[in-house]
């Protein structure tokens, strides 16, 4: 009968038969580190990642103290310690590809080209911002930038990134769809029926998991099998690859290659990115639920401190330089959250119809 | 116009062939739906015209392949998915929700969201508790989603291609048990029927009846026996549930000042309330006696026939609500 | 009797710990409920008194941990699940739907189906648009469920107590809103609160005002504001949706001849539309004039300070409605 | 803060601990056949074992007819051709166990012990029907007999069967759940998240999976990335092992393994169980979409008459003997139909609150 299926669509030289193939799957890369294929980067690639991390961080500092000043309402899910993931994987993907992540995804986005200003406004809630002050902090979107969105519900995000996955394949130009998440985010069906999905039809989806080992206030070893996500990949034939997510170029380079092989119609991978967040869950948590050994041993782990020492070791960056970087990025969050701060509110009596309906 | 004698199903695969060869952006995903046309054949032959590509059978993800649709719709594609059982609405529930329903206005409305979900749902089949719900009030209190249920070939052919041609989503309840009854479709044709607003079928001077998908035949029925008896019950298809724009219904409450709702699920929390609410305030002073509302008991649908068809209102039950109103 | 002044999540923390102390087969599950006491503080203690076995946090699984909640129901044990938003409902909607709502009338009633779903909900914290929902229609139209809506820390310890010892599925919607409002609580005691029936809250002659969970507090405000015009609104909390009786709403518009619903959700599909359509046919003569629904506008509820609360009816709001009808 | 937890549920030597535990999964069994420590079937066991399938195939037969006759209302999911799933499982578990199926689920309940005429009331509506005509075909349920439910949503009952295995390990009485389930089940959230949380906590679980190649009218390669489920059970750590479904010793044996361990307290089994359906999906499926050799080599392949040859081979059971068990199973359907056929249809204005409420 597959045979009869083949005439049949013939014409359409069925990509339903390519979703058979999925039977044989890519020759798994699981395992650590990067793959030296990807070309090295140049020191203005690597200057420029050093200062994406920068301003992220500062960016969600900024945050914090606007939060405390009142600005900012509800809550917020902040990414430091993650920044190496945001920065490293948004340089190896291009304009037009998509890109979705969940509610702590302020570093996504900024890496992605999101302005400050309108984030804060957002964030601030004011009309100018980001979307217009409906969505918050958990739902930052910027289409024309190929931000299509922030799941707020877990898990939630994953099954339109994989369509976005389709849309890319559909389109045949060599787009792909990233999407981030969090290790808990594993457990829970939305990302079973993606993950089968995408690799049944041989999707240009790149799954980025970035594992801070918790889930709110819960460890991963109380709701998973294991601390190694990739082993989830394993349940779905899927490429896998685990990398330290403190190491921005790993997370570079290996998401290029993912990039790589999703645009060559190889399939999806599956990325797991070790990391961990400094700050509580979202901003009531003191996350007293943490070893504070863990979290020492983490923190001396900063992904920031780490590439600093390395670029200047290479001798590409002077602690002076570094100095001005940050000083430049905590004036540039300060001066975009006091534009922000100055924003009109949004008026009540819009037409909100118009948001609603297209 | 030029139409056709043909059955709600082939209305409904005559809408997709037509949109889906309008509108290259267009495709349609959905369990069974590939060569095999769907387990009601609502797709026949669409794998052999489109494609893979076009018409996809998915794994059994009602969540993925939802959610895959809202991805597609904000990147520029027209998507349609077919839930097999409307029952199975409830597995992606949150995808519709918290996803499709919201993702436009979440983002400050910067892009539009156009997705159809069709929902094949209904009793009458012997299907038992878990495949026969019409799943109308599911989504009822869901601002975002625009929400029809066609209950002739006509309003199948034409509600489903403004469906796919709008550019928000929409959820298209259609009903098992009408998949083969027969109607005259303006096939070929680009008569599009509107999203909104309900449709009077048989015009009456003593009660007005509005009903939904498979009651709207039985409600017809009902007119029939109480014309018999002289009392001329006016007939009006709801059509459409969100948004609902009942000024017909008013029209005709005005002049009848009586009304009677038929819903094929439970009262409570039923869109009969909805129009019950709607209509004493609009035609409060029109109202003979207060609003009836006839729906199914407070139980799923059972299997045993006997059982399955007294849970259904039949059309002496509804003539006789009618009659109690007068 | 003997009371406390204790708030509202400590209601719910002393019903939950007094039922299981007092029946061994009672359980929780939910998300960060056990070390951390549940993101609210909802189960505060409870881990330290009845350990891991009883009070057990869950991968992020809702579909997976509720419908655990089934089988352990129907084989011994009586489950109490946490959704931590209401909004995740959505998620194992399913589950609760065609599972824990219908598994005993499919069966022939072969056993009880004692499971306790709570669900914290509701908006004015500036969580926008996916965690601001009472949920409270979702599953209006659904058989076999018992919903309830506490509005005062005695009816969540009332009712909650009552849900747990309850034989068959309630769903309880809390408010995170009302968290942290205190009020006198027979904590230790065993009394429980009805699973049916409003309450009236403030007597009234001019109007009844009928209201559920955080829009409770802002009628009783209205109600404040209209006496000091002399204007007298009754205000009656609904506490239960389903079933719903309404007995004592009756014999309130019987006597004010004005009705007002007051919901925290969108009017289309809401439960005011079940109150205003049973009291049309109940108290039909006595009205005055139709039933007037305030609820939220059709969009979700907007992040935006002054936009959430330019969504939500203020005493002000209410009161303007009411007089609207004198 | 694992030590501090550890602390301060003491007392109740938390399980949660236990749940960490599974970090370090069970050695993975994934592999072919069965383990020959399960001591072997005496006479009787084997004897029964093939009266067993005879009768669910005969079940399943008249089934069939009394459908053409108009008795069985609406649709039917037949099992012919995997009875040694039904049987072969079946045998391994014990009285006070917990057993759980879909739509499809005839054979099981068949197996532990459901009354044929009860069933057959059932099948055709009546009031004396195992759940008074109430749920019909989908929705058989025994629980006097641990039959907890059938789900007539495709994944729907994983999580109860999960339920009822935390109510096993809860009761300590080395109770098991056992589901049954097809292919098609493993790509939707349900089964995903129901297998995380019953490894998580090792729950006493036996998720037995058949495998028919096809969900519906689709074939397993063009929804699932491979055709081996036990490939998926590598994403939870699970143990796993694959079983030729149409050989009912082997299905015994590893049910019997997978019981052992789930009482011991080592947690649950995925099983796979090759096999295939002889008729359509449902009843109105004639299956023109399997390739006629797919359909021919595994006619061949019928457990049946496979074991019956075997029996008789090593001269447990002569040709007679085997002929007479296929007749009084032939009969005993028919009896047992013709009984339900005869029976009342229950009264449309019994108390049906009853039935909604306990
Ligand atoms: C379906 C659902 N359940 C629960 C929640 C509440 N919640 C929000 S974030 C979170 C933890 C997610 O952890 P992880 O995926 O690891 O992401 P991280 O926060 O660590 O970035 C939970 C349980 C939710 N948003 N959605
Ligand atoms: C959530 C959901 N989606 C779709 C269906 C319709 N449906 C019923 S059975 C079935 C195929 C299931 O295949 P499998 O799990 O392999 O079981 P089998 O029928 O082969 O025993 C489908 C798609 C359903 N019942 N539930
Ligand atoms: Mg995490
Ligand atoms: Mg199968």
């Amino acid at each position: 009968m597959k045979a009869s299926r083949r005439s049949k669509a013939a014409a359409k030289k069925a990509p339903r038969e390519q979703a058979a193939k999925a039977q044989a799957p890519a020759g798994s890369l699981v395992g650590k580190g990067h793959n030296r294929a990807v070309p090295p980067l140049d020191k203005a690639k690597r200057l420029a990642l050093f200062e994406m991390m920068v301003k992220i961080r500062e960016f969600e500092e900024q945050v914090q103290r606007s939060y405390l000043e009142g600005l900012v309402h509800g809550t917020t899910h902040l990414c430091q310690g993650q920044e190496g993931v945001a920065a490293g994987a948004n340089l190896a993907l291009a304009d037009g590809d998509y890109v979705s992540y969940t509610y702590r995804g302020h570093g996504h986005c900024l890496a992605r080209g999101m302005e400050m200003e309108t984030a804060y406004a957002e964030l601030f809630g004011r009309a100018t911002g980001l979307c217009n002050g409906l969505g918050g902090s958990m739902h930052f979107t910027d289409i024309a930038k190929g931000l299509i969105g922030a799941a707020g519900i877990v898990g939630g995000g994953l099954p339109a990134a994989v369509g976005a996955g389709l849309s890319a394949q559909l389109n045949g130009r060599g787009q792909v769809s990233a999407v981030f998440f969090g290790d808990g985010s594993v457990n829970i069906g939305a990302f079973h029926e993606s993950m089968n999905i995408a690799q049944v039809w041989r999707l240009p989806v790149i799954f980025i998991c970035e594992n801070n080992l918790y889930g709110e206030f819960t460890r991963i070893n109380f709701t998973t099998p294991f601390e190694d996500l990739t082993e989830r990949a394993k349940g779905y034939a899927m490429t896998a690859v685990q990398v330290d997510g403190n190491d921005v170029e790993a997370v570079y380079c290996t998401t290029a290659e993912a990039a790589e092989r999703a645009r060559a119609g190889d399939g999806p991978t599956f990325i797991e990115c070790k990391t961990y967040r400094h700050r509580g869950h979202s901003r009531t948590d003191p996350a007293k639920y943490r070893d504070p050994a863990e979290v020492e041993a983490w923190l001396a782990r900063d992904p920031i401190p780490a590439y600093r020492a390395k670029l200047v070791k290479e001798g590409l960056l002077t602690q002076k330089e570094a100095e001005r970087m940050v000083e430049e990025a905590k004036a540039e969050v300060k001066a975009a959250a006091d534009r922000a701060a100055a924003a009109p509110w949004p008026d009540p009596q819009q037409n909100f119809t118009a948001k609603m309906f297209a | 116009m030029q139409t056709q004698e043909i059955t709600y199903r082939e209305a409904v695969v005559a809408a997709l062939q037509e949109e889906m060869r309008r509108d290259p952006r267009t495709l349609i995903m959905g369990e069974d739906i590939g060569p095999s046309g769907g387990p009601f054949k609502t797709c026949q032959g669409l794998y052999e015209e489109f494609g893979h590509a076009r018409v996809r059978d998915t794994p059994i993800a009602e969540t993925g392949f939802v959610g895959a649709a809202l991805g597609l719709a904000i990147t520029g594609y027209r998507p349609i998915v077919e839930i097999m059982f409307a029952d199975f609405l409830g597995v992606c529930f949150d995808q519709i929700v918290n996803g499709i329903a919201k993702h436009r206005f979440m983002s400050g409305g910067q892009f539009a969201v156009p997705v159809t979900i069709r929902a094949i749902g209904g009793a009458g089949l012997r299907f038992g508790p878990q495949h026969s719900t019409t799943a109308e009030s599911w989504f009822m209190s869901v601002p975002g989603l625009k929400i029809v249920c066609p209950s002739t070939p006509a309003e199948a052919y034409g509600m489903l291609k403004s469906a796919i041609r709008d550019d928000d989503p929409v959820l298209v309840l259609e009903h098992k048990a009408l998949l083969s009854s027969k109607g005259h479709v303006p096939v070929g044709s680009d008569q599009t029927q509107p999203l909104t607003g309900p449709r009077v079928l048989r015009p009456g001077r003593d009660a007005t009846v509005v009903a939904s998908l498979a009651m709207v035949p039985r409600a017809l029925a009902a007119a029939e026996k109480l014309a018999a008896e002289g009392i001329e019950a006016e007939i009006i298809d709801i059509r459409a549930l969100r948004p609902m724009d009942l000024t017909p219904v008013f029209e005709s409450v005005r002049r009848t000042n009586n009304l009677v709702t038929v819903e094929e699920q439970a009262k409570l929390g039923g869109w009969g309330a909805e129009v019950a609410a709607q209509v004493t305030s609009e035609a409060f002073d029109h109202l003979d006696s207060p609003p009836l509302r006839v729906g199914l008991p407070e139980y799923p649908v059972p299997y045993s026939p006997p059982l399955e068809d007294s849970v259904l209102p039949s059309p002496e039950a509804i003539a006789a609500a009618v009659k109690s109103l007068l």
